[in-house]
């Protein structure tokens, strides 16, 4: 007996894509709202249905797909982060012109890959659905067919990341070469049982190199700035709290079910990547004058951190992982929806746009900030707690210099974050008049700020969840 | 005797060449086919390996026909791209596109 | 007070009325600066409640209040009080309570200053009142903020810019206290491997008897981070420039309350946690602290802006503080804790009569005053009491303070000691020649303009005065309930484990 | 009885209770703030009376002790109390005598000054600290009275704070008793954690007990640090003659008659100690004499009437700790007690011609006064007698206790320096008197006797100059040395040669200032010629403020530049050059990211690289 | 030295050939036409590995779809003189660098091949139905990554039509 509803979510939001797309060919011009305001009650139907089994899983196709807690843990990511940034895309989404309702089926697209890349237990179904994925951002990146930014952003974007997915396969072949089968379980029952190859570390490494890519860890992370400030500011936020949490889920279920089954100690290999993408990241970020770029450089250090837990590999590195990757939507999804806002406004994301923001726009300006500081790890917010978890779990094991290095470099992060804050509370502006924001754009910001904060002061209810994800790799 | 390595091993050269390929050509279209190299590279190992370790099963094969879908929609979507970004710059220079940088 | 949260109102009420305040409109300034007294007066009221409600015959910690928190961290939401941080909270509210009158005459975005005054006041107020580190250090590091937020906002630029001071304050605060949540991470970490199960609460943990090599390291971390916010020679860049860009209620609670955050986390936390440690290090914190006495002193001399005088004298007096935390032992404790609530009170005070001069003259270079008594007899009398109070002279607070702890530290560190008393001297020279600069000499017809303290403005002058001169006259109202708590903290040490003369 | 006893504590809090009050609520009505303070110590007065009565009345070894708990914690214990024997009652005697004469005086003297309430304040609250000092039972209450007394007299120093000589003055004073008190504070720190107490009864038991020297000493020596800041010892006496800024009844009142005594009084209170370690006896007795012959010497050349009173303050007040250090604690005392009398009506004359002269101080603009002020001229002349030690004045008889003491003590050479300051002393007094009072210069035409309420008490005090030298006289049988004393010390009987000798220097003394400055068969004009170097010398007393200001110049204040400078270049240097340096790196970094895709690519494939390598490194390790 | 290997050696020979002539033809269209007899020989290699379906689906798609797709594209942009449509890098430091990062990734992954011991060849199972085992893996197990890679396709080509047919000019 398999419990097929339980695939519910990805057919669903399939289909809602798939409906979406007919809209948009359906509908007169004025009518396409409708497909914004579909998608947000679809996805906000099926995040319902998630959140109220999350418990409940079950292994399909001979363990090739699997839901359980950590994958419902994924999915609820993923759909809020598409939800809120659907709310905060309202006036955005103008810029789309006629094209409008087929963005909003690419992001759902890119929803259903990244839930079947967290729902896949076997090779060529990751590979598929994280190509779903990435295909739809190829193409989200681009979409402002107007601006000579985006295309370029599209381009960049679809070299590096067909180059890094090649490598990745290549390393899944050599992985299938080794084990002779492509699902988790299986291979690591190959593995554990046959000789140790080198051509497995070799498999190992290029699948690390492959989705290093999707986390833009150091030295893979190049693409990001660019790529960030060149697409449009919903994909960009999308991109990086979604398109990353999918990859660290992944890179979390293979490394804690298959690689444990090597000889190779991964650990101080991802250790040393982590230190490089905290430090570079939070380093390249200060000089920064463009909000959007800024808020690249610092997603990347933020990878850098969400990977500490993954180096730590304790229960609260693990845990760690996941509440940071939750935190990180509300936080980072604030904190692009505000610079949206601006955008809509000024036409650009220059710090200069920003300044005096405080006096047209009180209430944007305070999420602008608290978020800007929870990614900072400045407590009550949710980001303490977070990196809280994550250290506690580095130290735990035996990883002292990296806090160091982490809560070090998280201090200066302050330094750019609160540039910003500068801005908008000293600065002078040249128009008077305050900023104007739709209905859905507050919702967001609203559930952004009220999430940060809640997270930050009364963190257990998540941990709570992120215990039951994390069970079943780790027992106890 | 060849064996399974001589295959890998030819895998592997395909897979350098395309990756020269997608560091030296300018031309965008060209970095695009590099990568199609690259995933031929790919597919030769999926497909060798699943002849010599699982001749009766088609795993490897599965694997490469997804590939080969995968691979078809990222050019149609990669040429598109390129096409648009031409309409804009009238160029298809790799390096004429670096108006993001530091 | 048995069900009744006291703790929490005293605590949370600041924060009700910082949330009350974002409900009101900007223009009604004088319906925001009501609630904003209003709230810290109940706070204050209620330390007040607390300070005379708590049992010094039984001691400990008492009026607690404990919620699960965080499971699997073992964070509880604790609120007590002992003897220890009943006047440091005592002299939060005072502080807090003259703070927001010393603001009154705040004139543009009114609302931004007491919403962020009112978050700053209940931040410090938590860190005396959690008993569970994981609390103690969210309200550590809340503060934070704010604070950079006031003083670009309503700093001003005098030798350096309020940017560059409130940029330096912040990340060289922020800095340091990475150090210290590395070693809180360490002994959560280590304590939940000693005990078996993950507690963060700071008696439970001191249960766990921490390898010494463990100690001395996460002491050395303790000593970084609490010591740059006590402004430790040679951490102590941050504060002259720090208080000069900041506006006055900024000063008057950073140096009055903030500071001494360092000193109260050195005791309650390094001391209890990590009383190997602390004996280990102590030697060179107390060389350091000679460094905070003497140079910060002598620094005094060349100061010519009254807000650096003060910021640097400061500096000076956290020496002795941090003397009496490196002699470890009851009397050089006791007079360390006495030192910060008297300092407190004399710093906040001082600065509240310099924000007062500086809003009317907009200047605060010693040489452009002179005989200001003429015209301002009321502000001469607080300028007087804060500098007699700083110079510890008997009769105000400071002097028990540093008696105390030279009582202490002479046992311990004798040639230390007796040159670190030579402050006395240096302190006695350059706060007479400020008093005498600014207060006395011929009157001077430009000042002529100058109001006297009138109305609200006298709210800090007598609050604070008064609570100078209590500390000094009646010593044993606030040095009785810190000997309780002292006491008590050592005994849970046990005498084996510590140093010092008894 | 033991009810007047259990009042003693109203004498040190009434006055400050007048100072509460008047600073609080009074201060807008200064007559009734006056009345209030004279009040107050009026009442002190009367009830040390009758507890001198009380005293003097019954055995010498009486004492009254009480105290309330004050500071406590376990191994430091500070009471505020009250120790009541002969020497606390002649102490408080004279405090609350000269304390309401003053004030009584200053009614007159302050007429209409703008001050005039906290005038009396500050007088009130002296009073009480002064009082408080002299009844405290342990060190730790001497000290904060100590200080409390020094600030009033900053205060006191600098009441006409418009005058930046008086600013400066004010602190000057304060900061050279900052000084001895720095050595106090340590002595009594000495005490506390060699002793564990600082209670001077238990402190005495313990004291002579304990024979380690190598502690005593400098307990001993830094406890006299206290004295020579307070009571202006060489070499921190140069606060003294600037103090002369104030008022003149506070100069009468503080700098001549009690505060100045405190340090002396110190010495006779901690006589326990002190008397153990005869090295620190020695230092004392040296630094007393020499004191008292530079301060003399000084005395001689000055112009300036309150500046010459302030000498011979000085040298006095040398004169006493000199007796202390030769174990005369008697004759200190009992010095200690006539001369608050005879310099204080001294001061109080002084500041009555400074009143009728609207300020002016020079002797040589004075002169011709004494038509015009007859109770002011002879009430100073009984002043500068009694200092003189004219017998039977009361000056007398206490400085030849002091002689005798010395030369009995075997101490010859200070013996000889006692007399020599004994003959400078009638020299520059009566040199004092001849210019101002009965000088021909032309400078007292419009002066004019002040009103009864000066005058009164310079009756008083003049009556008192004669009168109190008896108590310990011969005559009487030594009464005062019947009660205090210094137990186990014989005291010694009078010597007719040593009191005809003292009064005949005297006598000379005065005879050559007449000779002088009266007749001026020799001409002042001449002397200073011949020894101009000398005279100059003097004038500028010995050039000692001349040597400390370039001291504090040279190293204080270039020393706090230095530190300044390393604190803004090298501390805050680092600092900011930390900062610099991160903001610099990633300036640099962010040029990596130089927009070619190609070169992303590249990164791309060397991170792959370097994988590799690292994962086959580790392998091939293990196969090998 | 047996006949197929010889046709291995031959076939990955000229496969190999043609892809060099990708990369280093100055001339985009003949290295499109050389991506082509890539195609082929890979396509061979597959007949070779007894994978017909695959190789047929390799010559479809590949060396029909993709690069007929891709000509097409190369016409789109064509510059006026093919000879120097398809130049390489300028700066030298790019060619040296990236040439010995491909050709140390190259010679890495060679030994971590070189190194593994590999199984032999085993014999072909009689009567193997390639295609209906895919047909079943499709439909059965892999039936999320086929519907995956359905929707894969139909967003791909909305997106290409999006991208390709350009913004409305306002």
């Amino acid at each position: 007996m398999m419990y097929y509803q339980l695939l519910g979510p990805e057919i669903a939001v399939a289909l809602l894509g798939l409906l979406v797309l007919a809209c948009g060919l359906l509908l007169p011009a004025h009518g396409k709202n409708a497909a914004g305001y579909l998608t947000t009650i679809g996805l906000a139907a099926v995040l319902a249905a998630v959140i109220l089994n999350f418990s409940q899983g079950a292994i399909f196709f001979a363990g090739v797909y699997q839901i359980d807690s950590y994958t419902n843990f994924f999915r609820i990511l993923f759909l809020s982060a598409a939800l809120l940034i659907i709310l905060m895309s309202s006036r955005y989404t103008g810029w789309f012109g006629e094209r409008k309702s087929e963005w909003f089926s690419f992001m759902l697209f890119a929803t259903l890959g990244m839930m079947i890349m967290v729902g896949a237990a076997d090779l060529i179904t990751v590979y598929v659905g994280l190509e779903l994925m990435t295909i739809s951002f190829y193409i989200l990146s681009a979409y402002l067919l107007n601006d000579r930014l985006s295309a370029e952003a599209g381009l960049k974007y679809l070299i590096i990341g067909a180059l890094s997915s090649a490598v990745l396969l290549f390393g899944m072949s050599l992985v299938y070469a080794c084990s002779g089968t492509t699902v988790f379980t299986g291979i690591y029952a190959a593995l554990s049982a046959g000789p140790e190859r080198p051509v497995l570390l070799a498999g190992m490494v290029m699948m690390i190199a492959g989705l290093g890519f999707k986390i833009s860890a150091v030295p893979f992370h190049m693409w990001t700035p660019d790529i960030y400030q060149g697409a449009p500011t919903p994909v960009t936020a999308y991109l990086s709290v979604a398109s990353k949490a999918a990859g660290f889920a992944v890179l979390a279920r293979i490394f804690l079910s298959v690689f444990p089954a090597a000889s190779l100690d991964w650990h101080p290999l991802l250790a040393v990547m982590a230190a490089l993408t905290i430090i570079i990241g939070n380093l390249t970020a200060l000089p920064q004058t463009n909000v959007k770029r800024m808020l690249a450089y610092s997603s990347i250090a933020q990878a850098g951190y969400i990977l500490v837990g993954l180096v730590a590999a304790n229960t609260y590195g693990l845990k760690g992982l996941l509440f940071y990757a939750m935190l990180y939507v509300f936080s980072n999804v604030g904190a692009f929806a505000v610079t949206a806002a601006v955008e809509v406004e000024a036409g650009n994301a220059d710090l200069e746009s920003f300044s005096g923001l405080s006096r047209r726009a009180p209430m944007p300006a305070a999420v602008l900030t608290i978020c800007l500081l929870s990614l900072a790890g400045i407590p009550p917010l949710a980001g303490f707690a977070g990196k809280f978890y994550l250290f506690s779990g580095a130290i735990q094991a035996g990883y002292l210099w990296l806090a160091f290095i982490g809560l070090l470099m998280s201090m200066i992060s302050v330094y750019y974050y609160l540039n910003v804050a500068k801005a908008m509370y000293i600065g002078t502006s040249r128009q008077e008049e305050r900023v104007t924001l739709s209905f859905p754009v507050q919702t967001a910001l609203w559930i952004c700020l009220f999430a940060t904060i809640f997270l930050g002061v009364y963190p257990g209810p998540l941990s709570e969840l992120t215990e039951l994800a994390v069970r079943l790799f780790i027992a106890g | 005797m060849i064996g399974l390595n001589h295959y890998l091993l030819l895998g592997t050269a395909l897979f350098g060449i395309g990756v020269y390929g997608v560091f030296a050509k300018r031309n965008a279209i060209a970095v695009l086919m590099s990568v199609e190299l690259m995933l031929n590279a790919v597919n030769v190992n999926f497909v060798a390996i699943n002849r010599f370790l699982q001749p009766d099963a088609a795993l490897g094969q599965l694997f490469a026909i997804f590939v080969i879908v995968v691979a078809a929609a990222e050019v149609s979507v990669g040429l598109a791209l390129i096409i648009s970004i031409y309409r804009q710059r009238q160029s298809v220079n790799l390096n004429d596109f670096n108006l993001m940088k530091w | 007070m048995n069900g009744f949260p006291i703790l929490s109102v005293t605590l949370l009420l600041p924060i009700a009325g910082a949330l009350l305040i974002t409900l009101v409109p900007p223009t009604r300034e004088d319906l925001i600066k009501a609630i904003a007294a209003a709230c810290t007066l109940g706070s204050l009221v209620l330390s007040l409640v607390v300070f005379c409600g708590y049992d010094q015959v039984q001691g400990g910690m008492q009026m607690t209040e404990a919620i699960p928190w965080v499971r699997d961290l073992g964070v509880r939401y604790a609120l007590g009080v002992d003897g220890i941080s009943i006047p440091l909270l005592l002299l939060t509210n005072l502080i807090g309570f003259s703070a927001v009158y010393a603001s009154w005459h705040t004139g543009e975005r009114v609302k931004e200053f007491f919403l962020l005054l009112l978050l700053l006041i209940s931040g410090v107020m938590g860190t005396f009142l959690a008993t569970d580190l994981f609390i103690f250090f969210l309200f550590y590091e809340v503060v934070v903020i704010p604070i950079y937020l006031l003083v670009i906002m309503f700093g001003s630029s005098q030798r350096v810019t309020k940017e560059y001071a409130g940029m330096k304050l912040t990340i060289y605060l922020l800095i340091g206290s990475a150090f210290l949540l590395v070693g809180l991470i360490i002994l959560f970490v280590k304590g939940r491997a000693l005990l078996g199960f993950p507690t963060m609460d700071i008696n439970t943990l001191a249960g766990a008897d921490f390898p010494v090599g463990l100690q001395v390291f996460v002491y050395c971390l303790m000593a970084l981070g609490f010591g740059t916010l006590l402004s430790m020679f040679p951490f102590h860049a941050w504060s002259p420039d720090g208080y000069a860009g900041a506006p006055t209620a900024v000063s008057m609670i950073h140096a009055g309350v903030l500071k001494k955050i360092g000193g109260y986390g050195l005791i309650r936390i390094g001391l209890l946690l990590l009383p190997a440690g602390a004996r280990y290090v102590a030697p060179v914190i107390a060389v350091l602290a000679l460094g905070n006495v003497v140079y910060a002193g002598i620094i005094c001399l060349t100061q010519k802006d009254l807000k650096y005088i003060v910021g640097y004298s400061s500096v000076s007096h956290m020496g002795y503080v941090l003397l009496g935390i490196a002699s470890v032992n009851l009397i050089s404790l006791n007079g360390a804790v006495m030192m910060m609530f008297a300092h407190g009170v004399m710093a906040a005070l001082f600065f509240a009569m310099i924000g007062n001069l500086y809003q009317q003259s907009h200047t605060r270079n010693v040489f452009d005053f002179g005989g200001l008594a003429h015209q301002m007899p009321r502000l001469a009398v607080g300028f007087m009491l804060a500098g007699l109070a700083s110079l510890g002279l008997p009769g105000t607070a400071n002097f028990i303070g540093e008696f105390t702890i030279f009582v202490g530290a002479f046992g311990v560190y004798n040639v230390l000691t007796i040159l670190a008393i030579s402050g006395i001297v240096i302190t006695a020279v350059y706060i007479l020649r400020t008093l005498g600069g600014v207060l006395f000499g011929p009157r001077r017809p430009e000042w002529d303009h100058l109001q006297d303290l009138r109305g609200v403005d006298m709210v800090p002058l007598l609050v604070l005065g008064g609570a100078i001169l209590v500390g000094g006259i009646l010593p044993f109202t606030i040095m009785d309930p810190i000997n309780s708590g002292i006491g008590q903290l050592l005994g849970q040490i046990g005498p084996g484990q510590i140093g010092g003369i008894l | 009885m033991q009810d007047l006893m259990s009042l003693i504590w109203l004498i040190p809090v009434l006055p400050f209770l007048a100072f509460a009050s008047i600073g609080l609520l009074l201060h807008r009505w200064p007559r009734l703030s006056a009345a209030v303070s004279i009040a107050a110590i009026g009442a002190s007065f009367l009830l040390s009376l009758l507890v001198a009565i009380e005293i003097f009345g019954g055995d010498p070894g009486r004492v009254f002790e009480m105290s309330v708990r004050w500071l406590e914690m376990p191994g430091l214990k500070v009471d505020m109390g009250i120790l009541v024997d002969p020497l606390t009652a002649v102490m408080l005697l004279v405090v609350t005598t000269v304390a309401l004469l003053v004030q009584v005086y200053s009614l007159g003297y302050m007429e209409g000054d703008p001050g005039w309430a906290s005038y009396f304040s500050y007088q009130s609250i002296f009073a009480g600290s002064m009082l408080g000092l002299v009844v405290a039972n342990n060190f730790g209450q001497l000290f904060v009275f100590w200080e409390l007394v020094g600030m009033c007299s900053y205060l006191l120093i600098g009441f006409w704070f418009g005058k930046p000589s008086a600013r400066d003055a004010a602190i000057k004073a304060f900061v050279t008793n900052r000084i001895g008190d720095f050595g106090f504070l340590l002595g009594i720190l000495f005490l506390a954690v060699v002793f564990g107490t600082l209670d001077f009864g238990q402190l005495a038991a313990l004291i002579p007990a304990y024979h380690n020297l190598a502690v005593l000493l400098p307990v001993a020596i830094l406890l006299f640090f206290g004295p020579v800041g307070k009571s202006a010892q060489f070499p921190l006496h140069v606060w003294l003659p600037d103090a002369m800024e104030g008022p003149t009844p506070v100069s009468a009142l503080i700098h001549a008659a009690t505060m100045v005594a405190a340090g002396v009084y110190l010495i006779a209170r901690a006589f326990f100690i002190f008397s153990q370690v005869p090295q620190a006896m020695l230092l004392i007795a040296l630094v007393g004499g020499f004191t008292a012959l530079f301060a003399a010497s000084i005395a001689l050349v000055q112009n300036d009437i309150k500046r010459i009173l302030a000498y011979s303050t000085l040298s006095q007040l040398g004169y006493m700790v000199m007796a202390m250090g030769v174990g005369a604690m008697t004759a200190g005392m009992f010095h200690l007690m006539t001369h608050a009398f005879f310099k204080s009506l001294l001061f109080l004359a002084a500041g009555s011609v400074i009143h009728t002269l609207h300020g002016e101080q020079d002797i040589w603009k004075m002169g011709g006064l004494a038509r015009k002020m007859p109770i002011t001229t002879w009430t100073f002349v009984i002043g500068a007698l009694a200092l003189a030690g004219i017998p039977p004045l009361a000056g007398f008889w206490s400085k030849d206790e002091i002689l005798l003491g010395a030369y009995a003590g075997g101490y010859t050479g200070l013996y000889l320096l006692g007399s020599l300051v004994a003959f400078m002393t009638a020299f520059y007094m009566f040199r004092l008197i001849f210019t101002a009072f009965f000088g021909g210069n032309k400078g007292g035409e419009h002066a004019h006797e002040s009103a009864p309420v000066m005058t009164g008490p310079l009756v008083i005090l003049a009556v008192l100059s004669v009168v109190a030298g008896l108590v310990g006289s011969p005559l009487t049988g030594n009464y005062f040395g019947h009660y205090i004393s210094v137990p186990g010390v014989a005291h010694h009987p009078a010597n007719p040669v040593i009191m005809s000798v003292s009064s005949l220097l005297a006598l000379a003394g005065i005879g050559l200032a007449w000779l002088i400055y009266q007749k001026q068969s020799v001409q002042a004009e001449d002397l200073r010629q011949r020894w101009s170097p000398l005279y100059e010398l003097l004038r500028h007393k010995f050039y000692i403020d001349e040597f400390y200001a370039w001291l504090g110049k040279t190293f204080v204040d270039s020393g706090a530049r230095a530190l300044e400078w390393i604190d803004l270049k090298l501390v805050n240097g680092a600092v900011n050059g930390l900062a610099y340096l991160t903001g610099w790196s990633g300036r640099t970094l962010r040029y990596i990211v130089n927009g070619q895709v190609q070169s992303y690519a590249i990164w791309v494939v060397f991170g792959v690289a370097l994988l590799l390598a690292t994962a086959l490194m580790t392998v091939f390790t293990v196969l090998v | 030295m047996k006949i197929d290997d010889l046709v291995f050696l031959i076939i990955s020979g000229f496969t190999v050939a043609s892809a060099l002539g990708v990369v280093l033809s100055r001339n985009i269209v003949h290295s499109a036409l050389a991506l082509i007899l890539t195609f082929i020989g890979v396509a061979m290699l597959f007949f070779g590995l007894g994978a017909s379906f695959l190789g047929l689906v390799q010559i479809l798609v590949y060396a029909g779809a993709v690069s007929v797709l891709t000509i097409f594209a190369i016409m789109l942009v064509m510059k006026p003189d093919p000879a120097s449509t398809n130049p390489s890098t300028p700066s030298r430091a790019t060619h040296i660098l990236g040439g010995l990062l491909a050709w140390s990734v190259v010679v890495g992954l060679g030994m971590a091949i070189g190194f593994s011991r590999w199984p032999s060849l085993p014999a072909e199972p009689a009567g193997f139905d390639t295609v209906g085992v895919l047909a079943n893996l499709l439909l059965g197990n892999y039936v999320v990554a086929f519907e995956a890679a359905a929707v894969l396709l139909l967003l791909a080509v909305v997106g290409a039509i999006i991208l390709a047919k350009g913004a409305e000019k306002p």
